[in-house]
């Protein structure tokens, strides 16, 4: 009945009979045997190490991080001021209330020195736009990254929750889900951002910038429900599988399935989907921040953008930095997501 | 399918209660004291916050207040005045949504097409340089910020080449007597045509991909190959077997996506100026006018459960295995 | 004069790992009114076959070549245009998971009625009579009102019966059944064999029914081909086959089965797997798994040939007659002892 | 035909019983609902059987697709909890024991699956795989194990050396031998196979038959063997059981049931299987049974195969529910007008065939 008639068999590995059979005719099936046994990782790495793009992603990612936590703090030791500080007059803005143009040199009160404004200013505060670009990056990276973490952490452990345990406790967390869903999201998180979002402002935990905990605690807030409903199907269909039931006829424990049965098979999903957040993250970081509800004082690419919109017909290229930090970003995570959706089922479609 | 429409509105229902009450606490707990804010902000007078408050119950329970507002919400179809200028956010809104429409369902309209044909065609020819294009198309269409491809679309088509205006809305019906603003059909067409691309864009790739991914999957159906096995040409499989089967699940994720699309109206309605609801929700925020904010949030709300409702007829519609369960 | 001849027929997939060889070689006639049993494993290119013959193999990464030659024309050279006007006019197919096999989104009407018309410029009235004239015929109760019900209306059975009404629609002269009971249960399977005998009495056509099932071609073929690894390895009339098997698969087939009109206490059974099309054997296909294996079986391909006593039955294998016939006995021999 | 029929209630355990099944039900609730399910049906997807399995015997349980067949095996290896009944192993009443006191008891009893793709972790060695089942009730250290794994592998015809591969480094045929060997591991009394060759190849199906069968000699094993393919059953067992929607509607010795069947539905089964014999198998005519097989959301009253039934009688059959009829040496068949002649003839057929097709109704989707 369920025969299936697939028209392409590849046996591969030959034990038991067949092999016995090999050894004695000395065929083509022996020559299998030299297959070695290969972990899952390493099948994995092996087939994400061929996809140049997604290594190239990967690469792009890591000097982003360095750029911003290593390369940003070096930087404004080798120029002598900050991101956030401000250079009102002449010539880092110019007669006309026109931000300085590249490599342009400008008077430091607070040191006496000359400072180089390498790109420019970024606005008519005379802010260096260079410093704050990399600053921006280090934002950008805080608020995606612990947003993707906090986020997959409530969705995955809902999610699997109720595809583990279903009845009450399913319809309980889908129902949440479901309405959570409904809310016209963005529109939320820019009027939530709006009105707990200066009271939030003061979580900085010591270490973050003013406003990085507020849009990671309201992204994790509206943004659970994507993992979870992944990882319920993903759960779901796991648990449906025939090797649970078999290891639950052995008499396994619940945690002894979980750890062993289940959250192997959660951990390629769960990869990739954050990376595929990740880049979502920025972009909606960008965006809060562009409308004056994200990150305010310090620096962030969302509000370089805002500054550049003043000013994007006489300085263009005040547009272009933070964009293209953008783009390039994001299509890294996407990229390396991709790959290693690749890397993990490829059979997965691919474009 | 009687059945499903009945547990759809129901379900409708039952969110629109749930999203106002949150909607309300998340304006109640917010920092800005109503009554202060209709006084005159920090100069008011005592005795005017006393008359405010007793007025509008603000010193009452919150289910209570919450109860009024919904009273006012649903019976009196009621948005309440704006704290900044005490006008009708009826009014506010009923000017501002036939702009975001316009931009939600023009943008809607070039999303789909974009996404239909060239999904449709790349999923044809697989590999093909038409499919490496939508690729690149995809992956820049997701990874670029709107706001950026908003910017760069007013800096080529309007500054540079001068072929579009860059900034405003123009009314459909005519501008208002005297307003000396521009109006008519043409003139919105004109007006409106890069902030559809604009907009249009993150979803139209997002959607050539999913659309791609659906039509490979369903030429590889049973009934694909039944189909040629009757001998029928390619062209009336695609149309007749092919496209109904492989965009049922793209209704579906319009129906989740146009709660995004109302708020990435947001961005380009600040990035051109138009005067849509989104504009005012911003505008709202940094006036504090919280009023129109919430306004605007229930109303956009009301929209998206109406849509989905739509979508939810539309899919039990063309899915006879809805339609008829 | 063959209605369908097929000559050196050769399929092979171009994938990710390599190229699989899927069909090789593989020669066979259908005349008028017969049917041919196709039997194999999975993987045995039983299916490939005769997808390969439709031209419903996916374009991308297959070659085919040989011929197939359908009233004169080669069925592989034939331009696409052509081919769809004798696909599912001269030749239709049915096909085995009843479940998948119809559009979920159309009635079955409509599908039928799309049947009559891609090849019959008659109005919808006209097919729509015709479909319900087939729907009766195939033994779907209350056509008139069931018509216009869908796909998932129907249980599992049923759709079986509409595909076949379906296939013979336009009474084609050749029906390629490609597995079409094994997803059904065995009372079902019972009445599709049934309707599917008697359908072929009253439209003449000639029948192809590829399956895995010995017991199903027993009762249903007139010829038999056997396939092995993309090869064919015996080619009998249906009595022939099962009286004198000629090839030492067909005896593992009919001696690893066990079945309700013998008793056995072991079953004989064919050591290991079948082999890998990405890496087939050399030689004969089936040596490693022979037990009458010879050098000479390692190293050259045997060719089908006809056995001395029936030029109609062909085997490949490199065992003399002598031998088989032998073994043969020996095998129904045993088989019958036991039985009692 | 003997009038006395068998009880539901054995009260008295045969001391060779290994596994007696009393009134077992299992109903799968339909539920439907805005916001909170509630139930407005059910699926009686095993509805009152009874049986038992002696020790060292191989029982078969035939049936065609939806049953009951697996969801009974399920409960019997109870990873389905029943709606109701008593499942007797050993002389223990385990129908309500608790996940941990059941633990012990789930070294005595084992299950082959049907799916040898599905049923082992594509994540785990084989050597993990099989030795789960010593991990969990902690037999052994893990070069214990480790060489106990090595043996089965041997045993179950596999190469030892091959417990570090993974699973897909095998064939279907050599995957089900892995599953076998974990069904093996803790030495179990009772093993229920749940269509273990039903997904193989021809060629390879014989070999796990094979197999069983020299490890039921070796090891003195008890089967319960699920199959949908009446051949396979009747090779490897020593009695038979014949479900049809739920219920059980013969129970016989393997030479009994196949050559006097009772029941007119074994009769149809038993006619409907082709025959790998062209002379033998085209000079019947089979009984070629009308329609579906219902839904059992809502099953036929009473017999419930009688709209279907060559040998239904209006008045009886749809109004009084059959017991199972006994017809001695433990045969017993739920028909009231049980077959008296096999094969059947005209004569036996008591309605003419399509008188009576029953209306067609759209067939229920049943919740997966």
């Amino acid at each position: 009945m369920a025969q299936r008639d697939e028209k392409i068999v590849v046996s591969a590995g030959a034990g038991g009979l067949g092999a016995a059979i090999a050894s004695e005719s000395g065929t083509e099936l022996g020559s299998m045997e030299e297959i070695k046994a290969r972990g899952y990782w390493e099948l994995v790495w092996r087939r994400f190490r061929r996809d140049k793009v997604a290594i190239g992603s990967g690469v792009f990612i890591i000097l982003l991080i360095f750029f911003a936590f290593g390369a940003a703090p070096i930087v404004k030791d080798m120029v002598g001021h900050g991101p956030n500080d401000l250079f009102l007059y002449a010539p880092a803005v110019n007669l006309a209330g026109l931000p300085a143009n590249p490599m342009t040199h400008v008077h430091n009160p607070n040191t006496g020195h000359s400072d180089l404004l390498v790109l420019g200013a970024a606005n008519r505060l005379g802010q260096d736009e260079l410093l704050r670009l990399m600053y921006g990056a280090r934002i950008s990276l805080e608020v995606a990254i612990l947003s993707t973490l906090g986020v997959m952490f409530i969705g995955v452990i809902l999610g699997s929750a109720a595809g583990y345990f279903r009845g009450w406790t399913d319809t309980i967390i889908s129902r949440v889900t479901e309405i959570t869903m409904a809310f016209p999201v963005l529109i939320f998180v820019i009027s939530l951002a709006a009105t707990v979002g200066p009271q939030l402002d003061n979580i900085t935990l010591g270490v973050f910038p003013q406003g990085v905990i507020t849009l990671v605690l309201i992204f994790s807030l509206f943004g659970w429900f994507y993992p979870a409903r992944i990882m319920r199907a993903q759960v779901l269909s796991i648990r449906e599988k025939e090797y649970v039931e078999a290891a639950r006829m052995v008499g396994a424990s619940d945690s002894r399935i979980i750890r062993s049965h289940v959250l192997p098979h959660l951990v390629a999903p769960m990869i990739v989907y954050s990376t595929l957040i990740v880049a979502s993250y920025v972009l909606f970081e960008a965006g809060l921040s562009f409308l004056g509800v994200g990150i305010k004082f310090n620096a962030s690419w969302g509000n370089l953008l805002s500054s550049a919109v003043d000013y994007y017909t006489t300085r263009p290229l005040l547009m272009l930095w933070p964009g293209l930090a953008l783009m390039l970003t994001t299509l890294a995570f996407n990229l390396l997501g991709d790959g290693l959706r690749d890397a993990f089922d490829p059979r997965a479609s691919h474009m | 399918m009687f059945r499903y429409l009945i547990r759809r509105i129901l379900w409708a229902i039952l969110l629109f209660i749930i999203i106002t009450f949150v909607t309300f606490v998340i304006f109640f707990m917010g920092p800005n004291d109503p009554a202060r804010a209709q006084c005159g902000g920090d100069q008011a007078r005592p005795a005017c916050l006393k008359l405010v408050t007793e007025h509008y119950g603000l010193n009452k329970p919150l289910y209570v207040q919450y109860w009024r507002f919904f009273d006012r919400l649903v019976v009196h179809q009621n948005l309440g005045y704006s704290y900044a200028n005490g006008s009708s956010v009826n009014q506010t809104i009923a000017k501002a949504a036939p702009v975001t429409a316009s931009l939600v369902f023009g943008g809607a309209v070039i999303w789909m097409m974009i996404a239909l044909s060239l999904g449709v065609y790349s999923a044809l020819r697989p590999r093909s340089l038409l499919d490496r294009t939508a690729m690149v198309f995809v992956l820049i269409g997701i990874s670029a910020h709107p706001v950026w491809i908003g910017l760069i679309f007013e800096y080529v088509f309007g500054v540079k080449l001068g072929w579009t205006p860059i900034a405003n809305y123009a009314n459909f019906f005519g501008a208002p007597a005297g307003s000396g603003l521009p109006g008519g059909p043409w003139q919105w067409f004109y007006h409106m045509i890069l902030p559809w691309f604009t907009f249009a864009l993150l979803f139209a790739a997002l959607y050539v991909r999913m659309v791609r991914a659906n039509v490979m999957e369903t030429l590889n159906e049973d009934f694909v190959r039944t189909a040629r096995a009757k001998g029928a040409p390619e062209r009336r499989i695609l149309v007749s077997h092919v496209l109904r089967n492989a965009l049922l699940p793209v209704v579906t994720m319009l129906g989740m996506d146009i709660g995004v699309a109302l708020g990435g109206a947001v961005f380009t309605e600040t990035v051109y100026q138009l005067p849509g609801l989104g504009q005012n929700l911003v505008v709202g925020i940094q006036a504090n006018d919280f009023a129109t904010v919430q306004g605007v949030v229930v109303f956009a709300t009301v929209a998206i459960l109406l849509f989905n409702l739509i979508v939810d007829v539309l899919y039990a519609w063309i899915d006879p295995r809805i339609r008829l369960a | 004069m063959a209605l369908l001849e097929v000559k050196d027929l050769r399929t092979s997939f171009h994938t990710e790992d390599g190229i699989v060889g899927a069909v090789d070689g593989v020669s066979f006639s259908v005349e008028k009114g017969q049917t041919l049993g196709i039997v194999g494993e999975s993987g045995s290119g039983k299916s490939v076959t005769c997808l390969t013959i439709m031209g419903l193999n996916a374009k991308r990464n297959t070659t085919s070549s040989g011929e197939a030659i359908w009233k004169g024309k080669n069925l592989l050279t034939t331009k696409p245009r052509e081919l769809r006007e004798i696909r599912g006019n001269d030749i239709s197919m049915i096909f085995q998971d009843p479940m998948t096999s119809l559009n979920p989104v159309h009635t079955i009407g409509k599908q039928l009625i799309e049947a009559v018309q891609l090849h019959r410029d008659v109005s919808n009235r006209v097919a729509r009579a015709r479909s319900l004239e087939l729907l009766k015929a195939v033994g779907i109760p209350y056509a008139e009102r069931r018509i216009d019900d869908y796909p998932h209306q129907f249980s599992g059975g049923m759709r079986q019966r509409v595909m076949i009404a379906m296939a013979l629609i336009n009474d084609p002269d050749l029906l390629i059944a490609d597995e079409p009971t094994t997803a059904l249960d065995v009372t079902t399977q019972a009445q599709i064999l049934t309707l599917m005998k008697r359908l072929q009495e009253e439209f003449g056509s000639a029948i192809i029914i590829i399956t895995h099932d010995l017991g199903v071609v027993a009762e249903t073929a007139d010829d038999v081909l056997v396939m092995y690894g993309a090869r064919v390895v015996e080619h009998a009339s249906v009595e022939e086959l099962f009286n004198r098997p000629q090839h030492p698969y067909t005896w593992g087939l009919i001696g690893s089965l066990p079945r309700l009109d013998i008793d056995v206490e072991r079953l004989i059974q064919i050591p290991g797997q079948p082999p890998s099309l990405l890496r087939p054997p050399r030689g004969c296909r089936f040596h490693p798994r022979c037990s009458y294996v010879m050098e000479v079986c390692k190293t050259t391909v045997p060719e089908l040939l006809p056995t001395q006593r029936e030029p109609d039955h062909l085997q490949a294998c490199h065992l003399d007659e002598e031998t088989k016939d032998r073994e043969a006995a020996k095998l129904l021999e045993s088989m019958m002892a036991e039985a009692g | 035909m003997e009038a006395s029929t068998t009880g539901t209630n054995n009260s008295v355990v045969d001391p060779n019983d290994l596994l007696v099944i009393d009134d077992v039900k299992k109903h799968f609730p339909i539920t439907r609902g805005i916001i909170f399910q509630k139930q407005i049906g059910s699926v009686k997807a095993v509805d009152g059987v009874s049986f038992s399995v002696k020790k060292g015997e191989t029982l078969g349980i035939v049936g065609e697709s939806g049953c009951g067949k697996s969801t009974l095996a399920r409960c019997i290896i109870k990873l389905l909890e029943t709606t109701g009944g008593q499942i007797n192993f050993d002389g223990r009443d385990i129908t309500k024991l608790s996940r941990s006191t059941m633990r012990p008891i789930r070294r005595e009893m084992t299950m082959i699956f049907q799916d040898p793709y599905a049923s082992l972790n594509p994540r785990k060695r084989v050597g993990a795989i099989v030795g789960e089942p010593l991990e969990v009730h902690n037999l052994g250290s893990a070069s214990e194990i480790k060489t106990r794994v090595q043996e089965l592998l041997e045993v179950v015809g596999l190469n030892p050396e091959h417990y570090n591969r993974f699973p897909h480094e095998f064939s279907g045929g050599q995957r089900q031998r892995i599953g076998v060997a974990r069904a093996l591991a803790v030495n179990p009394k009772l093993i229920v196979c749940d269509e273990p060759v039903s997904a193989l190849d021809v060629s390879v199906q014989a070999q796990i038959l094979n197999l069983l069968k020299d490890l039921q000699d070796d090891f003195g094993l008890t089967y319960i063997f699920i199959a949908h393919d009446l051949n396979v059953v009747r090779h490897i067992s020593d009695r038979v059981l014949v479900m049809y929607l739920g219920k059980v509607v013969e129970i016989a010795t393997r030479d009994v049931l196949y050559k006097e069947p009772k029941h007119p539905y074994t009769g149809a089964l038993l006619s409907a299987v082709p025959i790998a014999n062209p002379e033998l198998g085209r000079k019947r005519e089979p009984i070629v049974l009308e329609g579906d097989v219902p839904s059992p959301v809502n099953p036929p009253s009473a017999c419930n195969f009688h709209p279907r039934c060559p040998r239904f009688v209006e008045g009886h059959c749809d109004v009084e529910e059959p017991p199972l009829y006994s017809f001695g040496n433990g045969h017993v068949a739920a028909c009231h007008y049980a077959l008296e002649r096999w094969p059947m003839d005209a004569s036996e057929i008591r309605r003419a065939s399509a008188s009576r097709a029953p209306e067609p109704e759209p067939e229920q989707p049943l919740p997966a």
